[in-house]
């Protein structure tokens, strides 16, 4: 190999298979540590439990469950959220393996690595609040499609809002608090509009286009790829 | 003329003068300042 | 075919200066040395030369048959190893270096991964949790994940560090493997690692 | 300094013209419609140094020029002074014509969203040690929080009806008493010349700084090899 132009060949290797294996290792270690899911899991767990016990199914009155519940589950995934989504970057700062990982891969790889393993985390914290919350809360959906496209679209903006400001605060100090305070005004318009969209689900409102899911999906594309052009100036030095 | 919207309208005068005033002064302070600065460099 | 040239580095933090106007050039079989105080910026030079840290002042170039290197491709051409830099303590020796292989975007072949590791003394325990090893032991990772896509720059931060005697003959078969076909940078102030060095740049003033 | 006396001129003759000459709006309780000459201009300012933080913010990833963070810096100070402002001002509006100091309504909803960014903006600034990432970071941070307002003009007003009065209020419609708007397009100017005057007194302050820190200012000759943007 040495003495051929591979330094400055790409050969068969992408963004895509770099950040696979970005994504890969954090899932083995993720196995192995349980570093962010606890954090992630207990917090969405203790949350879930603490309202189903305060509240249950009969407190809320018929008409106002499909927008008191919706708000309820919201505020419980992306709290659960904010409070381990930057593990995976703080995890890095905290191991002094940033340093090795900023030598041998490209940023871009980096953040797309990262945001799967996010997307990951999110997955799981989905499956196991929103059918747990559905049945503790006895929640009605007349419009299952909808729910379930507003709940991932909803996660994808999540991960895609939250993983760049895990990498700056993982360099920063104060790093728990921070992360909340600076993530919730960008989360702000997608967490609203989630909302809006899982209340119409429970509704029933006929609503062609599914407006919410779309705002959810163009705020998705937005923040990955405004992010992706910014990554690589906080990562870099 | 409504009772009370001379008492307001002089209030008003008068925090807008204080504050004009205060930045006056500032920007004074700020002069001199840059002066001192710019002596210092030379 | 490859070369390394520094050009006018400064590092400044705050009032102070901690080097100034380094300048030098590199060519392959090149082994320079770095000495100096603690204190005096070794490690900072050679972040600075790996792209980890940007200088006050001046510029690191790299280059390829007379071409001047893009900063994408600059993981490629440097290999460092440094006391504050780790490899990921939940994964094994081998996993490792199959993830740094991967990433690198050099594809991971298990057989070479094994001869480094036979190179650097460590055949028995590539499948041992990183969390288990020895400091030693992972200094001698390190050197393979510094070794793993045969860099034309090799950064050696104190490669010493933590090094029994037998480790010491590894940094030195490593030093002369280099030196056949690439360049080498180390910072140290050990006595004997400095005189690898066929230059030796002293920061302490 | 003859611009300055010029806004200290103006602005006065505005205070004046606000309550004297300018009519109060029907619809309204008593002459509390007089608000509008100054807390629109106050929400104006803090939605201008918004955009002004975010260019210069831009312009400072492209250039790594000092001058453009500070920019940033001081538009974002002054962003936050008249958002607590308009806050203010409108809270109290809203006490005497709808009963109660906060409705969330939308706008409402709006400038709490820019206070909390304005807020995490500072909170990023002061837990970034090393200067320069502290000034990448902000400016990469504000530069994502502009980019979600246009989602926010989208999401917000579906919540709630706005109380915000529309159409006697919004100069772009008619129906506007020609008096008043006279009167509220000076104050826009009048608060815009006192935003920028405000803006230059923190920039040459925030560059007296920088001249006691020499460390900021010499990054002429960074190493740009392979910088491609």
């Amino acid at each position: 190999m040495k003495g051929g132009r591979w330094i400055t060949e790409t050969g068969s290797s992408t963004y895509l298979s770099e950040a696979v294996a970005i994504w890969f290792r954090d899932l083995r270690g993720e196995f192995r540590t349980r570093y962010a899911v606890n954090a992630i899991l207990m917090f969405a767990v203790t949350t879930l439990i603490a309202v189903s016990f305060s509240i249950g199914s009969f407190r809320i009155g018929e008409g106002e469950q499909p927008f008191l519940y919706a708000v309820l589950l919201w505020i419980i995934l992306v709290f659960s959220a904010l409070s381990g989504l930057s593990r995976s970057f703080v995890k890095e700062e905290e191991a002094s393996t940033m340093d090795v990982l900023k030598l041998s891969a490209r940023p871009q790889a980096v953040f797309l690595g990262k945001l799967f393993f996010n997307l990951t985390l999110l997955a799981a914290l989905e499956l196991i609040i929103v059918p747990s919350f559905i049945l503790l809360m006895d929640y009605k959906i007349e419009l299952p499609g909808l729910f379930v496209a507003m709940v991932v679209s909803g996660g994808v903006g999540l991960g895609g809002g939250t993983t760049i400001v895990a990498a700056m605060i993982a360099q920063a100090s104060a790093r728990g608090a921070l992360f909340s305070v600076l993530s919730f005004p960008l989360l702000l318009p997608l967490m609203i509009t989630a909302i809006k969209g899982c209340e119409k689900a429970a509704v029933g409102t006929n609503n062609s286009g599914w407006p919410e899911v779309r705002i959810a999906v163009a705020y998705s594309v937005v923040m990955i790829v405004m992010s992706l052009f910014l990554f690589p100036l906080i990562w870099e030095e | 003329m409504k009772e009370g919207l001379d008492f307001v309208l002089a209030v008003n005068l008068v925090i807008w003068s204080g504050l004009a005033l205060y930045l006056f002064i500032l920007d004074r302070k700020i002069k001199r300042l840059e002066e001192t600065a710019a002596n210092r460099r030379q | 075919m490859y070369s390394l040239k520094v050009s006018n580095l400064c590092k400044q933090y705050t009032e102070t200066y901690l080097f100034q106007d380094i300048s030098f050039e590199l060519h392959p079989g090149e082994v320079m040395a770095i000495s100096g105080w603690n204190g005096s910026g070794k490690s900072t030079l050679l972040r600075v030369i790996a792209g980890l840290v940007r200088p006050t002042t001046g510029r690191v170039e790299m280059f390829f048959k007379g071409e001047s290197i893009a900063r994408e491709f600059r993981r490629r051409f440097v290999g460092m190893v440094a006391p504050a830099f780790s490899l990921y303590e939940e994964l094994t020796a081998l996993e490792n270096l199959e993830f740094f292989c991967k990433v690198r975007g050099i594809g991971y072949d298990r057989e070479s991964c094994l001869v480094i590791m036979e190179q650097i003394g460590l055949s028995e325990s590539a499948g041992t949790l990183c969390r288990n090893y020895s400091s030693g032991m992972k200094q001698r990772l390190k050197l393979a994940q510094a070794l793993l896509h045969k860099p034309p720059l090799l950064l050696l931060d104190e490669p010493g560090c933590n090094l029994d005697s037998k480790g010491m003959e590894v940094v030195e078969n490593i030093i002369a493997d280099q030196r056949r076909s690439g360049m080498s940078i180390i910072a140290s102030n050990e006595r004997r690692e400095v005189d690898y060095g066929d230059r030796v740049i002293n920061l302490s003033k | 300094m003859i611009a300055k006396v010029l806004v200290t001129v103006w602005m006065a003759i505005i205070i004046v013209a606000a309550f004297l000459y300018a009519n109060a709006a029907v619809g309204f309780p008593g002459e509390t419609s007089r608000i509008l000459f100054f807390h629109v201009p106050q929400a104006w300012v803090a939605t201008l140094s918004f955009l002004i933080s975010m260019i210069g913010s831009c312009i400072y990833l492209a250039r790594r020029n000092l001058k453009a963070d500070n920019l940033a810096l001081s538009a974002a100070e002054l962003g936050l002074l008249f958002c607590l402002l308009a806050t203010a001002s409108g809270s109290i509006f809203a006490k005497a014509a709808w009963g109660s100091f906060w409705n969330w309504d939308p706008r409402e909803t709006s400038i709490v969203i820019l206070l909390m960014i304005y807020g995490a903006y500072f909170a990023l600034r002061s837990a970034v040690g090393d200067p320069e990432k502290r000034r990448i970071f902000a400016a990469v941070y504000s530069i994502l929080a502009f980019v979600t307002v246009p989602f926010l003009v989208f999401v917000v007003p579906r919540i709630t009806a706005s109380l915000h009065p529309e159409d006697t209020m919004n100069p772009a419609r008619p129906g506007m008493d020609p008096k008043t708007l006279k009167v509220f397009l000076g104050s826009l100017l009048a608060y815009t010349g006192l935003f920028i005057w405000l803006l230059r007194l923190r920039l040459r302050l925030l560059n007296l700084e920088g001249m006691q820190e020499p460390e900021f200012g010499a990054r002429e000759n960074m190493d740009r090899v392979g910088e491609e943007q």
